[in-house]
């Protein structure tokens, strides 16, 4: 196996501006934190950003002027409200929108990851997501007779990024036992490239007392980056729970782009390394949450 | 499953957040299976609820995620992992949760909120304005909604904002099928399903079953029809005869919710004043 | 939740003469024979098969007159050799082979389990497969200009049968870490019914401590039924390994019509309970691996 | 990694089944993804080899299942447990390694035995005779072959028994998509890879680049051409030039073979005498 190990710099040295990103998120969870602030300092520009639920870090570059075009199912925070700064670049035109359904997206990188050109769903029949967007979404018959299928056609990722729970330096990717979004299944398995930041870099020996928690083979990811709270302000369970009052914060800043932009220079900008954005935030060490016995094998 | 509610007496204190859960669990039956999306506070607790007294095999995928976990309360999150906690299984989304859903024979109900929805049940959560690329308000988006009006589920709106802003007669933008334009649209799409029920703040909604259009089934007490008419952007069909009123919580019912399912309250988030 | 515990008996009532039967099983590892063998004893009869890569089992529902079809990708005791009961009936026209690639198999029970009319691949064009199968195979244009697929009809078995590691008695059903083959998770998924025999029932306690490990929900499977050693001549990892020598008998016995007879009066109609059948094989506690520290959480 | 293989003198000690091993390993580079499939005891002595010497980053899916796994030799069966011993991985297999598979980037090499082989490098595992329903011999039937041969793998086929029964003019029924007529049969139904090399108990042969007809590349130390010829259904393009003879197992090999790798002679399944 080969070694992938590389800093935060590098690793993002790797996406091209204009390029399409998926990202892994779900509202308040999980998101490679770390990388998404490493766009932001690297000033990419022209990226389209795949997500399923977008929380925080489609805000984040959307104010940071990242990304001019989101494929994706929805963005919130949930208890946090919606992303404003996502939403006024949408209603200034800046932030073209490709909204799919989640078996839409599902499909799309199914088929991604695949080679097949298109794969088929019935969900999202009769909305009107189809009739806006004909190149990607058709009707389709089926060939034994039966009722048609919307074809949703492949979606290829430039660039994956994900973050994990351990990872050992040949880009073998663990996640302790949790939900399984397909933001850690078929995102990656779909892009041509996989970014990967880990709570901890670990011997392989460590992955083989659980092989069955490994979700990615080293063999299709790019780079692998060791970033303690690497999902920060997100939640990353059993590690840590997402952190509110940072949530709140930067709910406040997003209502206007001078107070957005401030937030982002503090704790984007400034920082010129995880440990100094940790210390910026504060005192993070009160997010972990206890493991409990159902968490552990 | 505490035993005395059904002899409970009807409850005298109790918010319109509580008579929308007790509503929404009265429709659960048991061995159902059913699931919550994100901010979905009022269908938790109505979980909850039903698998407290009727409905005790009812089946909750939380989250569409965590089968039939033991949450201590409604957290603040319906999305996070305290409300999973305890899970008997771990679902799978790409692969499991979808073979589950798109399989017409599991997940029979799915409960909502939209931020508008029209006479036939279409719903909308994408964008508010006639300029899809310029809207102006863009939602957050349709999420999993657009699938499940499709693939035959029974859907169960719940509003905390009866208005004609969000009860319209035309939505903007269709982000799940309703009946489309009534009548036998859905089947001509070959989609079976569809939406079953509105619950708001004032009143109890269903749908005709030939034309398809929004029914008034009841007030809620102390609301007069001509409010719920007021409140809504277009007009009403009427049930036959009288208009009944929204059958009230129990004095057990209230206190399961206040005290056991909810002591924090996350179900008045989205209610005015909530 | 609903319970499911049934005893074998029961459970096997359960499937009609004629119905399609989908069984777990991958050459020597893993098949539910006790539930096979209950399929013997009640002289079920034309029932279509579908196997991943059938072993022993398909021998001997070959020899017992049970199967008269067969839907799968191969069928092999691997070093144990062909088996013959099933390839002496094929030859003889007694049973119909419809054979699949492996990616072929699984879009056809995806497309069962997903509701859809069909699901494509890009597996098996060009091969013989697809012109003896037009009724279940159709080349099909991609509708956004890319190569043709090869459409796969969907396939719904009536019944699923599945030997796991434990089992609550509502029928949620785990295994231990171990390779998931299709037929512990798209066969079931897409059947109407699921029979579960499991090494142990347990209280749904000691599910709740690993919900990553449970592969099935409760409330898609019909009958549950505690059977140690189910799936015995079949390895079942970590619990036991293989029966060599009864696979070798059995492989002898399998030349000869009347000598298949004599081993299957004797293991499979004269044992009255999976007690019994254990008593007349032997001792199969030798077969018992050691768990090994990578298989423990 | 066994530093001294490269230096080792060539052995003239060895069997066929050796020869063969060491002739398919050299075909493995460094990073390359390879998986075994049932009764592949040839292919898997082949990666272990590779991964001891020249290849120490050759990922090997064992069994399409287990992701670099240390067996401590190779076991009785290529489709059980002890294979895939101490892996990094496993590889769920509906989802994710058919995501892996089809997806040409990954998995370049698939090795694999055939009952019957034709001149353009069709495979048959299914039936031997011309009436499908009531063949003279069925076969085990195609697994993942018909797939590996329709999706850019490099396909490797090994076998023990060179004879005109197995190397046959047309084979009786296509498990795999070879070259299927010749030419640009495959690109003309958009296929990428396809059929690289046979390695059998007499001689390694590849494809012509235009014809794709089967042309003898080496014969094993002891063989003749015209032996090769006479146990060939069909005629063998020859090379230009002389026909080398196919580089013998060093002694280090050999003894990495017979002490570490398959102390239990599995390799020897399937020869004859073996």
């Amino acid at each position: 196996m080969q070694e992938k190990i590389a800093t935060l710099s590098e690793a993002i040295e790797l996406v091209g501006d204009g390029q399409v990103v998926a990202l892994q998120n779900m509202a308040t969870q999980a998101a490679p934190m770390a990388l998404v602030r490493e766009l932001i300092r690297q000033q990419k520009r022209d990226l389209a950003l795949i997500v399923l639920v977008g929380g925080m870090a489609v805000d984040w570059l959307a104010a940071a002027g990242v990304i001019d075009r989101l494929i994706g199912a929805a963005v919130s925070m949930e208890q946090f409200g919606l992303c404003r700064q996502y939403r006024y670049a949408v209603e200034a035109g800046r932030i073209k929108v490709e909204e799919l359904s989640e078996s839409v997206l599902n499909a799309r990188l199914g088929a991604g990851a695949r080679n097949l050109p298109f794969l088929p769903t019935r969900g999202a029949i009769g909305t009107d997501l189809i009739a806006r967007n004909p190149d990607n979404l058709k009707m389709l018959d089926d060939p034994f007779g039966g009722h048609p299928v919307l074809a949703c056609r492949a979606l290829v990722p430039d660039v994956a990024l994900v973050h994990a729970h351990r990872a050992d330096r040949y880009g073998n990717v663990q996640y302790e036992p949790t939900i399984l979004w397909p933001d850690i299944g078929i995102m990656p398995m779909a892009a041509k490239r996989v970014i990967v930041t880990a709570e901890e870099i670990v011997d392989t020996e460590i992955l083989r007392r659980n092989p069955d928690r490994t979700r990615l083979p080293g063999f299709i990811v790019d780079a692998v980056v060791e970033v303690p709270y690497g999902a920060h302000p997100t939640s990353f369970f059993p590690n840590y729970t997402y952190d509110s009052g940072f949530h709140r914060e930067w709910a406040e800043a997003a209502r206007d782009r001078a107070t957005a932009t401030a937030f982002i220079d503090r704790y984007v900008r400034t920082p010129s390394s995880q440990q100094e954005y940790v210390d910026a935030v504060g005192d993070v060490s009160e997010l972990s949450t206890i493991q409990t016995a159902e968490h552990s094998g | 499953m505490t035993t005395d509610w059904q002899s409970s007496p009807v409850a005298t204190d109790y918010a319109v957040d509580e008579l929308m859960i007790t509503t929404l669990a009265g429709l659960f039956k048991n061995g159902d299976q059913a699931c919550n999306g994100m901010a979905s506070f009022i269908p938790v607790s109505a979980f909850m609820l039903a698998r407290l007294t009727h409905a005790p095999d009812l089946v909750w995928l939380a989250s569409a995620a965590g089968l039939d976990p033991r949450p201590d309360r409604v957290p603040a999150s319906t999305l996070e992992a305290p409300l999973w906690r305890d899970s008997v299984m771990y679902i799978e989304q790409y692969g499991d949760f979808w073979n589950l859903a798109l399989n017409g024979r599991w997940i029979q109900k799915f409960c909502v909120g939209a931020a508008q929805l029209d006479r036939y049940g279409n719903a909308n959560n994408s964008v508010i304005g006639d300029d899809y690329d310029r809207p102006q308000v863009r939602l957050p988006g349709t999420a999993g909604l657009a699938d499940m009006g499709s693939i035959g589920k029974q859907l169960y709106f719940w509003n905390p904002n009866h208005s004609p802003r969000s009860l319209v007669e035309k939505v903007d933008f269709i982000s799940a099928a309703g009946y489309l334009d009534g009548g036998d649209a859905r089947e001509r799409l070959g989609l079976e399903g569809g939406p079953e029920v509105v619950i708001t703040n004032l009143a109890v909604m269903d749908f005709h079953p030939v034309s398809k259009q929004m029914r008034l089934q009841s007030v809620h007490p102390g609301v007069t029809v001509a409010t719920v008419q007021k409140a809504t952007g277009f007009e009403l069909l009427m049930p036959e005869g009288s208009v009944p009123e929204t059958a009230p919580p129990t004095e057990a019912q209230v206190r399961l919710i206040r005290e056991v399912i909810d002591p924090d309250n996350m179900r008045k988030r989205g209610f005015r004043g909530g």
